[in-house]
């Protein structure tokens, strides 16, 4: 089994913690991994950079015991190991923050963070420790706000992250691996992870990071690994190679991500597509009023959580008891649902926050998905047409550039950017006239990331209106025209062209004008 | 919010349930002929705690958003196994009511191996089994009858003083014994996380296959802890296929009154137990109140159908559609 | 306080007809009227029982009855013995005077038995009755129905044959009863039978589906017989084009009909059972206790039957009616005379 | 590029014909009868009335819904369907349709229940049924209604119109094909295993996913109903408790066909092999002469044992 750590090297390159090599992993066709050899070593943050698909999630996976590698070989200190399940890599201090988060909803902060291994007494949960366990774990997270009798079923995202990664600290991990887990996090939550893990290096641990922002990986690793169709294609030290030449090995092709350049601003008064006049709603949406015209693509900026969710399901149909009023082409919209937002005469789609829940049926088909919203096109009295379904289907495929071994594969087979990719084609197969975007390059890789900017563009170029909420600043001054800044459910500023720069973002964000604080 | 809120907000469903009982059960025993006696709440009692128990069975396997359709055949074959076994001296007395209990947990186990190791859909792996189960049922009493032990039977569903129920003290036992180390133990945990998200609960180290199997196995000795309590109320056994899937379909009756969720990780069995009662009490109503026969049967689908409707005033207040899809 | 135990005969002994010579009688201490009766039915999903249900309602509204009755109150607890059980002791601790009972499972009502003694309460089963001589049974004779169908088979078949046999609900005394009773006389004619055995659960879907199955595999019958499910047993023969067959079976209208169109074509029938109406004669027999009258413990109640070819419309075959309902409703020796169609009312097509 | 069969071939379907040529062969070992035509088209006919309530149930099912009303649908069908018969020729005449039509009004007080009440269907349905129940108690006991069946639906029942295959079995081909047809081929079919695979999905994809639930509950009460129609042909009446035995069956023939209980998953074909394998199994376990118990246990065991052939989900952790 594990034996101890032989004697640390007294000098010098300390050996592996963990030594990974030759691990390989399949998946039907798929080459998920394919022969990756990689040293992690303690005191050190490993970056893993690669595109989607290109088996980040599948190596760490096996690390932490959730799959078994066809073949290869792990080293813990040095002796061979192999875990039957994730209980077993844990108990060999190896943990991990998945991607998918691994919390159960309806069970508390707490008994979250402790779930396996609590405090016991007589054998059974003594749920006074636990719960100040569970405390000092949440403020060691940055996360001290958090009720630790809260469900995490009533936690925003966000928070959940953070609860997530107190979760993992409480394994007392040896090496903790992070799986874009910053993906979902606000600004000044990630400078607070970011800490934490920090002090975790410094603490001896050895870290994983996996990520797709630059930025982030080139604050805090010391080492980078590149992942390339399963292959570990270069690890080298942080630092030592430029972002461009990064991406170029992650991409393998020379595209540095760039944003397409931007039209001259629209006429001010063409006439808009969709407009919103006051809109408010339980409390959450303030007097909200704006246009979109045709060929702009709007951003929404402002820190998470200020109600731009909310304004896109408002403008979707799918908020109950809204005031105010959604014009389309100039007439009042009644917006029951998305159906109704979807009929051609309003002509608008949503491209959801989460793709998992709210996208894509994961188990049907990517055919199935693309063409899902936009039957009735291909269907004649309710009956599908199959025929003209492919071609409609393929074209998308085409279009966007989406690598599915088959399109009859179960969508859930592919990786997140390309999953993304479907939710994306499945809108645009229904030709909108108004794009509305929650988020839709979290987790998304550099490459997939500049082709969906691309597409935006195009769709704008071709008459469409896309209002694009992200919680990327770089994104939103690359990609809008304007930009709607959303503070405490009010628009509280607007910028436009040349005055899109991450310092009037963040200061608006935070609202320091204070124009009219909620 | 502070700790207390967070604490009621738990227990919601389950003070819901007592409330809803005790206000149902006043209004039966105020309109009842004989008032709020010994002797009708020891009737109350017994008749409740057959279904409590089927029902806290079930409870187990919803928990874990599973479904268990054999607990009405468990039931009633310990019920046909007690109306043989537990009769004779003492000693044979204890031994048949070890060998019922013990063969409650034993179907439950094959349902839980079923489900876990077979891999089997619940609802379905439970039909058949439960076929099974009423098959040995049957072999063991073609016919009702059987001779249970009168003085255990006698003392289990009679008054202990000042006219409690023994029934209650029973099932309240076995609740305590039970239930409340369950709540605080890890598998207990982990019957709930499997419930709320089973892959979660994977990836964190939950022993999921070992709460699944548990939570099987314990619906079958509930059940048989049933069916034994309904040979000590009949002194009988009858192998009634009515019974059994009237039984099956009761618990689940009972345990979404009592406020559990049938999507999993959500709900106590102490919510369940009220549940039962509740939907016996509803029964009672009958008796209290002069029905034409004809109209009763319509009247307890209404009632029923009022109950587990109730639930859905909340939608009313649901501003976002989204969220009407859970999760 | 219980009753006690007298020496017959009784006072109606036309009515109250004892199950044996051993019966023994009960008198109980006579209560000053007009009484508060119970019904303590359980199931309730067929048409037997609701039947049964409307003919005890109409029974009790019939003036003579009516005057003696303060209250009669009826409970359908469905199929759970817990609740019946459980109903019959409200009924007592309530302080009824007689709580009848149609029995979910015979063996299951011995706390209850104790119970009513204790409050002199008079109990009466029916139909299902309870397996005890401590309380008051009014029964048709269940072993005694399939013997009775045993023996006119025998009768029929000179030389013996392949019987088919319809069984009823499975795990009920009733079913095994009427089981042993027709294999007994089966066996005693001396002649060679072999039973083919099916589940027709008293339904006649069912019924009909397995003599369909039965019939496709053994191709040839020369008998059949059926508890319940009688109508669906005989479709089973007429659509399948296989042989008629004699037929001994119970009293549904549907079954007579049969017997009486297909008589030419070889369909030779007994019918026999008793109708839900002996609801009224456990009331009658309770009044009677209670106005401390002398009753045997176990009553016998008579077969109603009609063998071939005795069928005849209008008097106890009804080819313009439901199949559904049980004929025989009345027991003439008891002064009741419903007859079926009073009961369940016209049908809608002749209104 | 061609688009290769969206459905491939599923080996849970596959394996499920296999079962039943198993039956078949081993129910021959007790008698050759087993094999003929005639037993054959006859277990059809009766296994029509189970296809139908199949039928809806698996549409149902898709949707990651139950329906536990089916035994007084069933009932409800036969019963009104006789019911209106009694009300002249015209009644005659619209008997069946008038039969399904109240199927389906129960069907849509389900569906009304689960999608916009949102009361989980296990519960609302088995509320729904108790219900059923009670009016049809009511009915009877009330009114004594006609109940005898007409010619019609004796003859489609029991009649054989077309060669020897009985009319019952037509019926359920109709059905059958126009459920595949709408399954596979419609978008309708499209929305309802996308309801079954994530209902927020579909609702946010622009799909009336209440309206979905609504008909297929309409479905299922209506062709339970039918199922019931047929039912008191076959029989020559209607009565209380005519569809006691159909639910269970349903349900395990539905899952038996390959059709995920949680929803999303699930072949016609497999529903229709399912069917006839219960009805099979039910049939030989019948006619084979053996106590009631040990039947109950052999049905039991040999569903497992189908059941751990091929209806096994998928391994957590592979
Ligand atoms: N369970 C699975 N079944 C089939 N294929 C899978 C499965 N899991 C992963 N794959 C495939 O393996 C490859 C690697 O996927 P993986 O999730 O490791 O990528 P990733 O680098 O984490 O991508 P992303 O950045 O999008 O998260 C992809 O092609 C994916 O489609
Ligand atoms: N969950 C619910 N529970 C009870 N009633 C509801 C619920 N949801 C909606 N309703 C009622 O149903 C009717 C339609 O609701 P809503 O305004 O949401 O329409 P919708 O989303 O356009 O419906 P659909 O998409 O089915 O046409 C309204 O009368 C509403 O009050
Ligand atoms: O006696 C039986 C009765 O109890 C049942 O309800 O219907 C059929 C009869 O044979
Ligand atoms: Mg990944
Ligand atoms: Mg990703």
């Amino acid at each position: 089994m594990i034996e101890p750590p032989t004697a640390p090297a007294a000098a010098g390159r300390t050996p592996p913690l963990l030594a990974l090599s030759g691990i390989a992993k399949r998946y039907g066709a798929t080459r998920a991994l394919d022969g990756v050899d990689l040293d992690l070593r303690a005191g050190r943050i490993h970056a893993v950079l690669g595109e989607n698909g290109a088996g980040k999630s599948s190596l760490i996976k096996c690390m932490a015991g959730v799959v078994r590698p066809d073949s290869g070989t792990m080293a813990l200190d040095g002796a061979p190991v192999r875990f039957a399940d994730p209980a077993a890599a844990a108990a060999a201090g190896i943990v991990c923050v998945f991607q998918e988060l691994s919390l159960v909803p309806d069970l508390s902060v707490a008994d979250n963070i402790l779930i396996a291994d609590p405090p016991r007494r007589f054998g059974l949960v003594d749920r006074r420790a636990q719960r100040r366990r569970a405390e000092e774990l949440l403020a060691r997270a940055g996360a001290g706000d958090i009720h630790p009798l809260a469900l995490v079923r009533d936690l925003p995202l966000s928070r959940r992250q953070l609860v997530e990664i107190a979760k993992a600290l409480a394994r007392g991990p040896r090496l903790l691996i992070l799986d874009e887990a910053t993906s979902a996090l606000t600004a000044r939550d990630v400078a607070s992870v970011f800490r934490v893990l920090k002090d975790l290096r410094r603490d001896g641990l050895a870290l994983v990071f996996i990520s797709h922002r630059m930025g982030e990986i080139a604050e805090l690793a010391d080492e980078c690994s590149v992942f390339r169709n399963g292959r570990n294609v270069a690890t080298f030290p942080a630092g030592t190679r430029t972002d461009a030449q990064v991406v170029e090995m992650m991409i393998g092709r020379d595209e540095a991500h760039a944003y397409p350049p931007k039209p001259p601003p629209v006429p001010r008064d063409r006439p808009p597509v969709l407009e919103a006049r006051r809109l408010g709603w339980a409390g959450r949406l303030h007097d909200i009023s704006f246009a979109l015209r045709p060929g702009e693509v709007v951003g929404l900026g402002g820190l998470d959580g200020q109600g731009q969710r909310e304004l896109l399901l408002a403008l979707f149909g799918v908020l109950r008891g809204l005031t105010g009023a959604v014009l389309v082409d100039g007439r009042e919209a009644a917006l029951g649902g998305p159906a109704d937002a979807k009929a051609p005469r309003n002509g608008i789609a949503l491209i959801p926050e989460d793709r998992k829940t709210e996208g894509l049926m994961l188990p049907m088909s990517v055919r199935e998905n693309l063409s899902f919203a936009s039957l009735d096109r291909v269907s004649r009295g309710g009956v599908v047409d199959r025929a003209a379904e492919a071609r409609a289907v393929d074209a998308m495929v085409g279009l966007l550039a989406i690598k599915a071994a088959d399109l009859d594969v179960p969508v859930a087979s592919l990786s997140g950017g390309n999953q993304q990719k479907v939710v994306l084609a499945k809108w645009l197969m229904t030709r909108p006239r108004v794009v509305l975007l929650a988020d839709p390059t979290r987790g998304i890789d550099v490459g997939t990331k500049a082709d969906i900017y691309r597409l935006l563009r195009r769709l704008a170029d071709d008459g469409a209106a896309v209002l694009l909420y992200s919680t990327d600043y770089a994104e939103l001054i690359g990609c809008c025209d304007r930009v709607l800044v959303l503070y405490g459910g009010r628009v509280v500023r607007e910028l436009e062209g040349t005055a899109i720069t991450e310092r009037a973002l963040v200061s608006s964000a935070l609202n320091m004008d204070g124009t009219e604080a909620a | 919010m502070n700790d207390l809120a967070f604490r009621l907000r738990d227990a919601r469903a389950t003070l819901s349930a007592v409330a809803v009982f005790v206000a149902l059960f006043a209004l039966y025993t105020l309109n009842h002929p004989a008032g709020f006696s010994a002797n009708v709440v020891q009737t109350a009692a017994n008749k409740g705690v057959l279904l409590a128990f089927v029902a806290v069975g079930q409870t187990f396997v919803v928990l874990t958003a599973g479904i268990d359709l054999s607990v009405g055949a468990v039931f009633i074959l310990a019920n046909c196994l007690a109306s043989v076994v537990v009769t004779g001296s003492p000693g044979a007395v204890a031994l048949g009511v070890a060998a019922v209990l013990g063969t409650g947990l034993a179907c439950g186990l094959a349902n839980g191996a079923l489900v876990v190791y077979g891999r089997l859909q619940p609802i379905v792996a439970t039909i058949a089994s439960g076929a099974i189960y009423f098959g040995l049922a049957l072999a063991l009493r073609p016919e009702p009858g059987g001779d249970v032990d009168s003085t255990l039977a006698d003392a289990v569903t009679g008054q202990l003083a000042f006219g409690v129920p023994a029934s209650a003290v029973v099932l309240l036992a076995v609740m305590l014994l039970v239930w409340v180390p369950f709540r605080r133990s890890l598998i207990g945990r982990a019957v709930y996380a499997v419930g709320s998200a089973e892959a979660s609960a994977y990836l964190s180290g939950l022993p999921i296959r070992r709460a699944r199997l548990l939570a099987y196995a314990s619906a079958g000795l509930f059940s048989a802890m049933g069916g034994l309590m309904l040979a000590f109320f009949t002194y009988s056994g009858e192998a009634s296929a009515s019974n059994a899937s009237t039984y099956t379909l009761d618990s689940i009756a009972a345990i979404v009154i009592g406020g559990v969720s049938l999507f999993g990780g959500a709900g106590s069995a102490v919510g369940a137990v009220f549940g039962a009662l509740i939907f016996r009490t509803i029964n009672d109503l009958l008796f209290v109140f002069d029905l034409d026969p004809l109209w009763q049967p319509l009247f307890l689908g209404l009632v029923l159908l009022g109950a587990v409707s109730l639930g859905s005033a909340r939608l009313l207040r649901l501003k976002n559609r989204l969220e009407l899809f859970g999760s | 306080a219980g009753p006690k135990v007298v020496s017959g005969p009784s006072a109606d002994a036309q009515c109250f007809v004892p199950w044996t010579d051993k019966t023994k009688f009960f008198q109980y201490a006579k209560k000053p009227g007009p009484y508060r009766i119970a019904l303590a039915n359980g199931f309730i999903g067929n048409t037997w029982r609701i039947q049964m249900i409307k003919t005890a309602k109409a029974y009790a509204e019939q003036p003579e009855i009516k005057k003696q009755l303060k209250e009669f109150k009826v409970v359908s607890t469905g199929d759970d013995i817990a609740a019946q059980i459980s109903a019959v002791n409200n009924f007592i601790d309530s302080g009824y005077d007689a709580v009848i009972i149609d029995a979910q499972n015979p063996t299951a009502f011995r706390s209850a038995v104790k119970r009513a003694q204790a409050a002199g309460v008079v109990l009466v089963a029916f139909d299902n009755t309870l397996d005890t001589d401590e309380a008051i049974n009014v029964n048709v004779d269940q072993e005694g129905l399939g013997k009775y169908w045993g023996e006119w088979l025998a009768k029929s078949l000179p030389k013996g044959g392949d019987v088919l046999e319809v069984r009823g609900v499975p795990g009920t005394s009733v079913d095994t009863d009427r089981h042993k009773g027709l294999q007994d006389a089966l066996k005693a004619s001396g002649k060679t039978f072999s039973t083919v055995e099916v589940v027709g659960k008293w339904d006649d879907g069912t019924a009909q589906k397995v003599s369909a199955d039965a019939i496709a595999v053994h191709k040839h019958f020369d008998g059949m017989t059926a508890q319940g499910g009688s109508t669906g047993m005989v479709r089973a023969f007429l659509d399948a084009g296989a042989p008629l067959v004699p037929a001994g079976a119970e009293t549904e209208n549907g079954f007579r009909k049969l017997c009486l169109e297909d008589g030419s074509k070889g369909l030779s029938c007994a019918s026999g059972g008793t109708g839900p109406a002996q609801v009224a004669v456990a009331m009658k027999t309770a009044l009677a206790a209670l106005g401390g009258e002398t009753v045997p413990q176990s009553i016998r109640l008579p077969l109603a039957h009609v063998e071939a070819p005795d069928f005849k419309a209008g008097v106890n075959t009804f080819p313009d009616q439901t199949d559904n309902f049980f004929v025989g409703n009345a027991f003439p020796t008891c002064g009741i005379t419903f007859t079926a169609q009073e009961i369940m009312g016209r049908s809608e097509a002749n209104q | 590029m061609s688009a290769p069969a969206r459905r491939r071939f599923d080996p849970a379907v596959a394996t499920a014909f296999g079962c039943i040529v198993a039956l078949l062969l081993l129910g021959s070992l007790y008698s050759t009868r087993f094999l003929s035509p005639d037993y054959l088209l006859q277990q059809l006919q009766v296994g029509s009335f189970l296809a139908l309530v199949a039928t809806g149930l698996m549409v149902v099912v898709l949707l990651g819904q139950i329906d536990l009303s089916v035994p007084w649908i069933v009932t409800v069908g036969g019963m009104m369907a006789t019911a209106a018969a009694g009300h002249g020729p015209l009644g005659a005449a619209l008997a069946i349709p008038f039969g399904v039509l109240c199927g389906v009004a129960f069907g849509l007080f389900n569906g009304l229940g689960v999608a916009y009440l949102r009361v989980p269907s296990m519960i609302f349905t088995l509320g729904v049924d108790a219900v059923a129940q009670g009016l049809m108690v009511l009915k009877t006991g009330g009114s004594a209604p006609q109940d005898m069946a007409t010619p019609l639906m004796r003859d489609l029942a029991t009649g054989r119109a077309l060669g020897p295959v009985p009319n019952a079995v037509w019926v359920w081909l109709l059905v059958g094909t126009a459920t595949s047809f709408l399954l596979s081929r419609t978008t309708y079919g499209r929305a309802v295993y996308a309801v079954g695979n994530r209902e927020a999905a579909a609702y946010l994809s622009g799909v009336r996913t209440r309206r979905v639930t609504l008909a297929a509950f309409a479905l299922s009460g209506g062709l339970s109903a039918l199922s019931g129609a047929l039912l008191a042909g076959y029989s020559g009446k209607a009565y209380q408790g005519m569809g006691d035995g159909y639910l269970l069956p349903a349900i395990a023939a539905v899952v038996l066909g390959g059709t995920s209980i949680l929803g999303g998953r699930g072949t016609y074909l497999g529903t229709t092999a399912g069917v006839i394998l219960i009805t099979l199994l039910q049939s030989i376990l019948s006619v084979v002469q053996m106590p009631d118990a040990g039947r109950q246990v052999i049905y039991g065991a040999v569903i497992l044992a189908m059941l751990l052939l091929y209806g096994r989900g998928a391994k957590i952790g592979a």
